[in-house]
């Protein structure tokens, strides 16, 4: 797409009103996500991702995914786990940092059941989301150039007319639809996110289409108290989702920890393929909703255990270390 | 009293003991972190600490077990985006790059990405991350690692991160920022650097249990020895205390 | 009750008519801000208005001196920066883009930054800021000026901001965005649009008390006029009181 | 500079040490601000800028300064005003928006003494600080070409080699010092920014030096409550200077308005030389610093009257309408 035809895009199929875009996870994911979308995820792979809308795509069972994977973890790994991605974009994916690397991402790749199609750094892909949010064709970069993952990339290198140096120009990236998890967004799809912003303020912008799942749902009169505080403006968003802990087990800044108990309890069960049906199977399939996991996952006290966590008010645990 | 230590706890006080006061450290996941804030307790209260998904020196207590928890902003100067990090250490404000590699070269080319084909890998591994950004773009790159013949090898099998790549030159020629590069490699052996002209790996300090036949009994290319080759200290009784404090479930540092 | 009007009345109730709902307008100093204001109020609730420093639909019960001042953040959905919103227009998202302007040529190109020789300038204006921009990116450009034969010329002495240039696709060939350019342009005698092949300007409307005469003795090029010219109703009671509750100083909307 | 000497200007000359750099206004001139040194103010011309740093150039009557006129408005006609500027490259000057042209500006222009050496839109200026805060020789815009702005600039156009459309590419603009005014800021320098940011996020990196003026000093602590509003972290900067209403007869959002009788004073007295000189000589050659002006526009009572202006608890006046 150049940035002409991107440009086109906005004009005929964003939406300028304001109108409630408030709708449930399943809905979203209908109306947006299609076999064969590619798909990019806010966040930062297991902090600040919408999990929420990862289930219900596993849920509805969508397939052949194109992924962005510009630090993907969990969000990757469990799409993967249950068959939904056929090609990867990566920049960092099949591994869950410190936990180590994700069996199910890893056997998909090495089995050949999934291609990456493509190699990147986190910079050049932020800078790919960037390009598109500008309405350029590219940035310029000083990454990447000289190693394999440029040429897995498609970036290309031209000398700057202004000092004469090679420069690598990195291509706009313009995913079909994004999902960005947020503290608070209106129904309109206003929305700040406290803490970090990662790669959001840029892909809330590249993505074609934007669903905007939520801790909670605030009057706009709370998002015009603080406009400085807004990351997404309503009229880039076209699906608004409200999840409390729809990043579980995903951290949440200043609201909730990671769950290292269910990370431990995934990343063991996925060693296998039968481990792997059977966590899909206990937590997804087997669960009406997110309403549903939450309880499956130890329910409120849970939850509170992992709001005392983000507060420091106990000590972490580890159960995956050996 | 703490009187034994393991290798990787040799490793991390080596690496503490590389970082300056007064400067920048961009760092990656797991052992740099926790030589990062060894190094600012012990060595280098102003030592600044960046984490690629936007946190700007936090005040860290813990390990955290990724680079965009919150634990990365906890009353950090600034929370802000990965446009903004890369940007400043491509604007040159970052000194040390601190990155984990599972391959790396004689010119310190970094393989993050795959073991084998990259077609059909042996090994997928999760790929650059923010690792050739950091490599690419710091002043100086510090890889912490373990060694042996197939991490140590002639050529990695995919080069995620720029070392010195073919040799001198060849940073600049590509268009990286000149007067970059890898600066020291740490493993469970020892401490190395990069010859200032041949931009080949170097020798430059050995731990108390470890032997130049170790150095090269464990790499498959072989490695430049200077004459005087230092020999360091183990680590000291505050640099364990502090790298248990921080990891006290042992995610990295051996729980005893 | 309100039966007279001025010419800067009956220009800023043309221009609101103009205006679209579920729109985004892009809007600079002045006369815009009034109408946009008035079309929202009172035809386009969902009008959508941005300024070029940051202020994203502010709910704006004043005029303001400045489109970076506090009103123009005042309970707006967003404050960002200058990029965010000329990277905004830059992506497509803005549909009308609103300006002043000192002078104009046939093709609408517009000039804001001299008067005379550029070296050593008759009159020096304060050139682009960001008219240019809001030109050269928005789907659909207005403008909104006082007509003469002075301002209305062959060649406009500098080209601040880009109409059709030197005529139809040059826009395209220059590199700007396509399908984008001079849309209407209303003065105190009528409403101009522009020929949809040779994108010359082309009278639209005329007000009650103005003339085909009055359209061609106050311009010094050739304005084509079609067969068929729409006469605008005069500004309503309601648009005439929300201009004056908005400038309740008079400093655009004559007060009496 | 190309983005190499750049860097390298950083690594030598910025200070990452966390040591207080907060100084009067007349020590971060002397430092920072020499004849002929290349600046540029944040805010938007007479919003949120720092007309306490520009008395101080006029007190010290630093010489032949290159203005950066991205929307300069009552800090370039100040300093023209009095003598200190020589070159200045534009995209907006000479203007007080709706209060008209300014006066002094435009008889600088038009008799020579002031030399305009290049022309900008806003955006182009925005995107050279831009591409020099990400360490780019330049950026790729959409704007500005086919004019003769374009022809006084000193861009290039390329053809883009992803879509073989023609493509502007704007160069990296380093300033030698910028002045930002800012709302809060701890000895150090982190700062955060209330309201909309302009060009300041930018301009904080481009800039070789930097002063940070603000409304208030604050503990560290207060910064690090909120890390996310930080807009500039300390090591970007060289000066802090604490000046309350440091931005007088400007507007700072959310705490006080536009002081439209003291503008009234100003564009009317400096239609003539002699009013010029009187208005320098009243404000600001004529007492010791920006406490002492403060006094002389009013005092208090006009402050409180500005703040009670901002809250909207009083009607504004425009004296300058005719």
């Amino acid at each position: 797409m150049d940035p002409d035809e991107a440009r086109e895009w906005v004009r005929k199929n964003k939406q300028r009103e304001y109108i409630s875009k408030l709708m449930s996870p399943s809905e979203a994911v209908q109306k947006f996500i299609k076999d064969s979308s590619y798909v990019a995820f806010g966040g930062f792979g297991h902090v600040r991702v919408s999990i929420v809308i990862i289930h219900e795509i596993i849920r509805q069972n969508v397939k052949n995914l194109i992924y962005a994977a510009k630090t993907a973890v969990h969000d990757i790994d469990l799409l993967i786990a249950a068959g939904c991605v056929s090609r990867v974009e990566v920049a960092y994916a099949f591994g869950h940092e410190l936990r180590g690397l994700s069996p199910a991402g890893r056997r998909a790749v090495e089995t050949g059941e999934v291609e990456v199609v493509s190699e990147w750094s986190n910079a050049a892909f932020e800078w790919r989301f960037k390009a598109a949010a500008m309405g350029l064709p590219f940035l310029p970069a000083r990454v990447i150039a000289g190693t394999d993952t440029f040429k897995k990339s498609s970036s290309k290198i031209i000398r700057d007319p202004f000092s004469n140096k090679p420069i690598v120009l990195i291509p706009a990236c313009y995913p079909d639809v994004a999902v960005i998890h947020v503290h608070r967004a209106d129904i309109y799809g206003n929305a700040q996110i406290l803490g970090h912003t990662i790669m959001d303020f840029e892909l809330a912008r590249a993505a074609k289409r934007l669903i905007i799942t939520t801790e909670e749902v605030v009057p706009t009169e709370e998002i015009r108290r603080q406009p400085y505080q807004t990351t997404i403006p309503f009229f880039l968003v076209d699906a608004v989702v409200e999840q409390p802990f729809g990043s579980h087990p995903g951290n949440m800044p200043y609201i909730y920890a990671f769950d290292e108990e269910h990370f431990a309890e995934y990343l063991s069960l996925t060693k296998t393929r039968e481990g792997t049906l059977q966590y899909l199977q206990k937590y997804i399939y087997g669960v009406e909703d997110f309403w549903g996991y939450l309880e499956r996952i130890g329910g409120y006290r849970k939850l509170k255990y992992l709001m005392d966590l983000e507060k420091k008010r106990t000590e972490p645990i580890y159960p995956w270390v050996e | 009293m703490l009187t034994t230590y393991s290798p990787v706890e040799m490793m991390v006080a080596a690496a503490a003991r590389i970082l300056e006061d007064k400067k920048i450290v961009f760092v990656g996941t797991g052992m740099p972190i926790i030589a990062s804030i060894v190094a600012k307790r012990l060595y280098c209260p102003n030592l600044l600490i960046i984490f690629e998904a936007g946190g700007i020196d936090p005040l860290l207590d813990r390990l955290t077990v990724s680079v965009g928890s919150s634990y990365t902003i906890d009353r950090a100067i600034m929370a802000t985006s990965m446009d903004y990090v890369m940007s400043l250490a491509q604007r040159g404000y970052i000194d040390y790059g601190f990155l984990g590699a599972a391959q790396i070269d004689r010119y310190g080319n970094i393989n993050t990405t795959v073991i084998g084909d990259w077609r059909r890998p042996k090994v997928r591994l999760p790929g650059s991350g923010g690792a050739n950004d950091v490599g690419s773009l710091s002043w100086k790159t510090i890889t912490i690692m373990r060694q042996d013949k197939l991490r140590f090898v002639d050529r990695v099998d995919y080069v995620t991160t720029p070392g010195y790549l073919n040799g001198p030159g060849s940073r600049e020629r590509t268009g990286l920022p000149i007067n970059t590069g890898p600066y020291r490699v740490v493993t469970q052996i020892g401490v190395y650097g990069f010859h200032p002209e041949t931009k080949e790996m170097m020798l430059l300090a050995l731990y108390p249990n470890t032997t130049l036949k170790d150095v090269q009994e464990n790499s498959s290319f072989k490695i430049i020895v200077p004459e005087k080759v230092e020999v360091l200290d183990p680590p000291t009784i505050e640099e364990l205390k502090v790298m248990r404090e921080i990891d006290p479930a042992g995610i990295i540092i051996p729980r005893r």
